[in-house]
């Protein structure tokens, strides 16, 4: 690909961009948020078509204009915005528009096997015939790449397929990738997790603004040349300063929180100025706990004190009134209100600070807000007043953020808060984690990368199935995290039964 | 409308998934059973067949829309469509003098080439369902009167006409049970919906397109086509509607039609399809559409005063549904 | 005296005139202490829907049923169905193209509209454009009196031209927003007749909002029209006698189940009322609010 | 329904936000443009008089149902409340001889509490909006003809009545432009819920229900309360639309009604506002309106005939709406 240029209304995302990709390689596509890397592969799939440029396949011109034609031409894409059919199976997601039939008929059970076979191949564990909207993000990503799969293609472009996976999901991936590889087929893998980058890929090419920056062989550039290349200036990586939280007061207090199999008698306690990271794998039950606590789900049993006072909390709404607020980790569902523009969305938990006599609405003050939360968090928009779809996925995810941050709340809940960001904008945000402790609020933060919650926790809470297994101080090894998190059968059980 | 926040599955107590459909009719089942017990006119076979006959015309227009409003659509030209194929049916039988088989074929054909216009509108011109079905049922009803000279056409030379709904191939073979071809007719078309929803292509890109037509799009499927093909196959139920209709009342009423939409919907989304896509099935629509025909009969079988019955079938709808909703919170 | 029980399924619930029809029917109903229900389908053109309620009358088994069909030849099978369980029929409005009714109540509506026509004439000297803004386009009724009036016109009076013929389902609203588009096309129009109570009272409405002088006549009567001939802004009207044919209706049903023979046909009759005669004793009776 | 494939801007021409929304009109301009060139009856100030006031009533319904639109919702029971709440008012003045500010507040508090009622049943039981207000419009419908009787209820004896909407405070100042008051209430309406929907805390928690309702329930709004908001001021607006008519036609007309929420719907998505919620004006669902009202009245003083009118009508809605996405794609 030459010369690629692409304009949206307001925007230029692509400008002179190149990329190539050799047959058993692993290319890395590198860049911030916003850089244009999703541009410039669904002009390669067919989603988009260019404003200009050329597109060449073993050396011959192609137009490109359907994703059908690019599947003919035997390209496929694993897209960073999951584009699943929620109400299909997920054996139905992975064969849509080649079910196998026989007389007109669909052939469910060959489909189901067909199914079953890919799952295998990647050592994955799910019914064929689950729908899709059951599944959580990370199994959802996983239909996904199997449904890349199974078009068995020469060109196979996986936008940040490991954004909403474990590292043991991580791991099986590359796996695959790497027997793909030995085919001869040729990858694009785009991700914002630096270490993959150095583990899987052979080249790096690196976007910035929508122009092509550079090329580099991945085994000897170091990181911080890549980072560089990408933010155009040289990042300083200072190790973080906590401060100690130990006998700061309470903030939030959970006791033998329950649901069902999903929660069963967690109970944890939170000190102001306190990061409690939360750790555990995929399905362990972390973003139901959390759900629970904002009163987004129902509760079983348990009880919620916040600065030492029990409280009843039947909805967000009463969390949000309690100083609680919760980042969900699926902004597309649970987060934005993607027809809404960047200053309403950041505003919309805050939009009774905004309003004045007769309802009526102070724009000018959420103008202010909006604006001073896109220039804190480097949001990259052409204005306040865009629309929030049509941003980036990073992107999107710091507008959601922005909304909790205006809002301030004493007890923030991040879910997978980094999810899609790029480098220099996760240093932002984790200095901002850190800030916002220094000043005294109580947060948790859920996530699956185990050095993010390393670096930012004080204290570790590990879960598996349900179970609350452990509270680790912020120093441990992952070893240990990783001990708690498979821990199956659970010394409390036990207690209990006692 | 999000079901994500469902809550969880109460561990120990699992019930079967029959048992689970079965309690789906709970309204319905409710309804026949107070009107039995009201009164003893009810639960007559005469009335049963009443029922069941007021039901076929209704239940066909909403199985038609229920293809359609599983992809997300809506149809509003069911009704008058129903009345086009009618007139059709009447010009090719009673002004042509054509043999019946031509006349049957001729609606149904009616039926997909309006269904294919608007299909195209939709697919292609990007216009919104709302827009072209409202639009095309206007031209339908316009060109009805137009083709009829604005009055009914009799099928009085075609003597095997009224035979389509109102004879009874059941009852010549088992006297005990007279039950009317319509409303075979019914069940024929809700076995070949429910065939086609569940077995075939088709079916599986209408809850496809229902349920993310972008990612059907980026999928590589030929998503116009297919859109296109759903309303085909809708505009070809209408047409079997309009033989029904046309059978019942032995002639093709020209200016009826309008508003026969609003009940179809209503069967439809009372029987627990989604208006916005991507779920529903074709049992739950038939279900809706008794529900709406027992009301309405039992209702005047009490002699209820016409303006009470209005009120209470708009309470006992709502209720109905949320009957439903608890059913399915408390599962 | 048996306490019978009769049901009477009519063209029409909602409007004034079947809303009389009901007022008569009730009004036998007191007097010759029998049971009477009164159905009907929301618009005229809902044939099917009439069927199933005949149907639901039917399963209800009462002595006699009355009936106003939409659709002669569609309610054929169910009149058998009631013929065969010994169920009499009496026909009522526009008549039952069948032998199986023991008699039709009715009004003329052909010759009614004829009358109509005649007034029509005379009151714009014999001469001049006129329109007509009726109710539905394929209901018996609304056919008959179309052509009643048209043909009268095209018959008796070669210098009056009937410009613009317009349906507004008796829905008062449209039927103002109709005449007020014809007026504005046809500056010179003399006069408009409004085929029923809604379309009426839509064209007096019309004239009205638009300040014109036309000459308006109406049919049938309610509280508005006779409101409104009085006044002066309708020129007079057409009146069946609704109430009576109600009334008529019953009392042939419980002649019928006391075994006597009835006529073919009981004309409820029609008549031309204006403000000079609308307080008149007969007149008066046959008018309703 | 999706926009991401549009196409890039066109570098260089940037064209003026003021032209953009001029353009909007385009297909109510092209349509006044041909009916005058065709009748020279058309563009009389009489003439478009009558077609203001003839928009005044279903403009009114139809901004009441942009409102429940935007939130992603429907309402069919605009048309039968607005003839409940004419019924009230014919109660409060003619039955109870009340002085005529209090049948004016009766009438808006009945639409209130009404749309109350529904906006419960859907935010508080979960009943889809389609069914709650097709519930509603049932009830509605036959509570007006139990109330009144089923009989008009005339306001003979309340002189001013007449004059809310066929009085004209513009002529008495201004002779030459006798713009009936009826016209200016649907204005002044249109006014107020474009300043609701863009200046107030309302009318952006109603943009953002339709866009992702869990995602503003998890910031933690009462999203019920707003709910339930917007389709109570909806029913108030529906109150203004029942004080209209009955105005204009002198009377309450208890059977009137059904069938005008059709009418109110179509507006609205010919004026671009989206039946999945999220995005509408009300200015796009005022020139809706009046391409309906323009389209009938021209198709009558061209004296077309009435069943070719229904196919007019029906295929330049299509085109209208298919005009106004090219234009919105090629800017
Ligand atoms: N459909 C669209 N309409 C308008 N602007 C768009 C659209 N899609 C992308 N953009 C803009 O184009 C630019 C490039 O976006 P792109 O999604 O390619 O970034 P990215 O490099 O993939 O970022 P991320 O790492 O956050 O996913 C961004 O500024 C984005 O806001
Ligand atoms: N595919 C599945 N089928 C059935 N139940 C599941 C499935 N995935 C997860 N669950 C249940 O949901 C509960 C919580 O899952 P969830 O993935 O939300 O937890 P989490 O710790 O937040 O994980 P994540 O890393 O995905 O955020 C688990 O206890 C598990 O029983
Ligand atoms: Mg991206
Ligand atoms: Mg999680």
């Amino acid at each position: 690909m030459t010369g690629i240029d692409k304009s949206f209304p307001g925007v230029r995302a692509l400008s002179q961009a190149r990329f190539e990709l050799l047959p058993g390689e692993v290319h890395a596509l590198m860049g911030e948020n916003g850089a244009g890397k999703s541009t410039l592969m669904k002009i390669l799939s067919g989603v988009y078509a260019r404003d200009a440029g050329v597109v060449k396949l073993n050396g011959m011109p192609v137009e490109i204009t359907a994703p059908r034609q690019a599947q003919d031409l035997g390209i496929s894409i694993i897209h960073q915005e999951l584009a699943l059919m929620r109400d299909l199976t997920a054996a139905q997601n992975i064969f849509i528009g080649r079910e196998p039939r026989r007389f007109g008929i669909l052939d469910e059970a060959r489909l189901n096997r067909d199914a079953a076979a890919i799952f295998a191949s990647m050592n994955l564990r799910l019914e064929p015939t689950v729908k899709v909207e059951t599944l959580t993000i990370a199994k959802q990503q996983m239909v996904e790449i199997a449904k890349a799969l199974s078009y068995r293609s020469r060109v196979l472009i996986m936008d940040e397929p490991t954004a909403a996976l474990n590292d043991a999901e991580i791991a099986e991936l590359f796996a695959i990738i790497n027997r793909l590889k030995a085919e001869g087929v040729g990858i694009v893998y785009i991700s914002h997790k630096m270490d993959e980058i150095k583990r899987i890929s052979d080249r790096v090419t690196v976007m910035r603004d929508g122009e092509y920056v550079g090329t580099v062989p991945a085994a000897d550039t170091p990181i911080d040349t890549i980072i560089s290349m990408m933010v155009g200036r040289t990042l300083t990586n200072e190790a973080l300063v906590i401060p100690n939280a130990a006998d700061a007061p309470l903030a939030l207090e959970v006791r033998n929180l329950r649901r069902g199999r999903e929660i069963r008698d967690v109970s944890f306690s939170l000190r102001q100025g306190e990061i409690l990271g939360f750790a555990g794998l995929m399905g362990a039950g972390r973003t139901e706990t959390a759900r629970a606590i904002f009163g987004a789900d129902r509760r079983e049993g348990g009880e919620i004190w916040v600065r030492g006072q029990r409280v009843g909390i039947a909805s967000p709404r009463d969390a949000v009134e309690k100083g609680i607020g919760y980042l969900s980790e699926d902004r597309k569902l649970f987060g934005l209100a993607t027809g809404l523009d960047v200053r309403n969305n950041i505003a919309l938990a805050s939009l009774s600070r905004f309003t004045g006599p007769f309802g009526v609405l102070d724009e000018a003050g959420m103008a202010k807000a909006a604006q001073g939360a896109i220039r804190q968090l480097a949001i990259k928009t052409p204005s306040d007043t865009q629309e929030a779809r049509l941003l980036s996925g990073g992107n999107q995810q710091k507008v959601v953020i922005a909304k909790w941050l205006l809002r301030d709340c004493d007890i923030l809940i991040f879910d997978e808060p980094t999810r899609g960001i790029d480098v220099g904008a996760k240093s932002e945000i984790y200095k901002l984690l850190n800030a916002l402790a220094a000043e005294g609020k109580a947060i948790i933060v859920i996530s699956s990368e185990l050095p993010e919650i390393l670096r930012l926790s004080h204290r570790i809470a590990v879960m598996c199935e349900g179970r609350l297994t452990g509270i680790l101080p912020g120093g441990s090894s992952q070893e240990e995290i990783m001990r708690l998190a498979t821990m199956r059968e659970p010394a409390m059980e036990l207690r209990h039964a006692g | 409308m999000t079901d994500t926040a469902a809550p969880a599955q109460k561990s120990g107590i699992r019930i079967s998934g029959a048992f689970h459909r079965l309690l789906a009719f709970s309204g319905l089942i409710a309804l026949v059973v107070v009107f039995s017990l009201a009164s003893p006119n009810f639960m007559q076979t005469q009335n049963i067949l009443a029922i069941l006959q007021a039901t076929s015309v209704n239940g066909v227009l909403a199985i038609a829309a229920t293809l359609v409003i599983i992809t997300g659509g809506i149809d509003l030209s069911v009704g008058t469509l129903m009345t086009f194929c009618a007139v059709i049916a009447g010009v090719i039988l009673t002004y042509f003098g054509l043999p019946l088989p031509l006349g049957v074929l001729g609606a149904i054909l009616a039926g997909t080439a309006s269904g294919l216009v608007s299909g195209t509108v939709i697919a292609k011109l990007k216009v919104p369902p709302f827009i072209a079905t409202l639009g095309m049922m206007l031209i339908l009803k316009g060109l009805s009167l137009v083709i009829s000279g604005t009055r009914p056409i009799y099928f009085n030379d075609t003597p095997g006409f009224t035979q389509i709904s109102q004879g009874s191939i059941i009852g010549a073979l088992v006297p005990a049970l007279p039950i009317p071809n319509g409303v075979l007719i019914l069940f024929a078309v809700a076995l070949i919906a429910a065939f086609v929803l569940g077995k075939t292509a088709l079916g599986r890109y209408t809850f496809a397109l229902g349920s993310n037509e972008e990612a059907v799009r980026l999928s590589g499927v030929n998503v116009d086509r297919w859109k296109i093909a759903v309303y085909a196959t809708a505009g070809s139920i209408c047409g079997v509607a309009g033989l029904l209709i046309a059978s019942r009342l032995n002639s093709a009423q020209p200016a009826l039609g309008q508003g026969y939409e609003l009940d179809a919907i209503a069967a439809v989304v009372i029987g627990g399809t989604s208006l916005s896509g991507g779920r529903g099935t074709v049992l739950g629509t038939l279900i809706g559409a008794l529900i709406i025909s027992v009301l309405a009969n039992g209702l005047r079988i009490l002699s209820v005063a016409q303006e009470w019955q209005t009120v209470v079938t708009g309470t006992i709808i709502i209720l109905a549904v949320y009957a439903d909703i608890l059913r399915r919170r408390t599962l | 005296q048996e306490n019978y029980d009769i049901a009477l399924i009519s063209k029409g619930f909602q409007h004034q005139f079947w809303q009389a029809v009901k007022a008569g029917a009730d009004q036998a109903a007191a007097e010759f202490g029998v049971n009477v229900t009164f159905e009907g389908p929301d618009t005229e053109t809902q044939v099917d829907r009439q069927m199933d309620m005949l149907a639901a009358a039917l399963s209800r088994q009462p002595d006699a049923i009355g009936f106003a069909a939409l659709d002669s030849q569609a309610a054929t099978p169910l009149l058998q169905q009631a013929a065969a369980a010994n169920i009499p029929i009496i026909a009522f409005d526009s008549g039952v193209d069948s032998d199986i009714p023991l008699t039709t109540v009715t009004t003329d509506n052909v010759a009614a509209a004829a009358l109509a026509a005649d007034k029509m004439a005379e009151l714009i000297g014999n001469a001049g454009k006129v329109a007509v803004v009726a109710h539905d386009q394929t209901s018996r009724t609304g056919i008959d009196r179309v052509d009643g009036f048209v043909n009268r016109i095209a018959e008796a009076y070669p210098d009056i031209e009937v410009v613009s013929v317009q349906y507004g389902g008796g829905d008062q609203l449209q039927s103002t927003e109709i005449t007020k588009s014809i007026l504005l096309a046809n500056p010179d129009l003399k006069g408009i007749f409004g085929a029923n109570e809604g379309s009426a009272l839509g064209v007096a409405n019309g004239k009205t909002e638009l300040g014109s002088d036309i000459v308006v006549i109406g049919f049938d009567s309610g509280a508005a029209q006779k409101g409104m001939v009085e006044s002066g802004v309708m020129a007079g009207a057409i009146t069946q006698n609704p109430v009576g044919i109600g009334y008529e209706t019953v009392k042939a049903a419980i002649g019928a189940l006391n075994g006597e023979t009835l006529p073919e046909i009981i004309d409820s009759g029609f008549d031309w009322y204006d403000a000079s005669n609308m307080n008149d004793p007969e007149i008066a009776a046959v008018l309703y609010d």
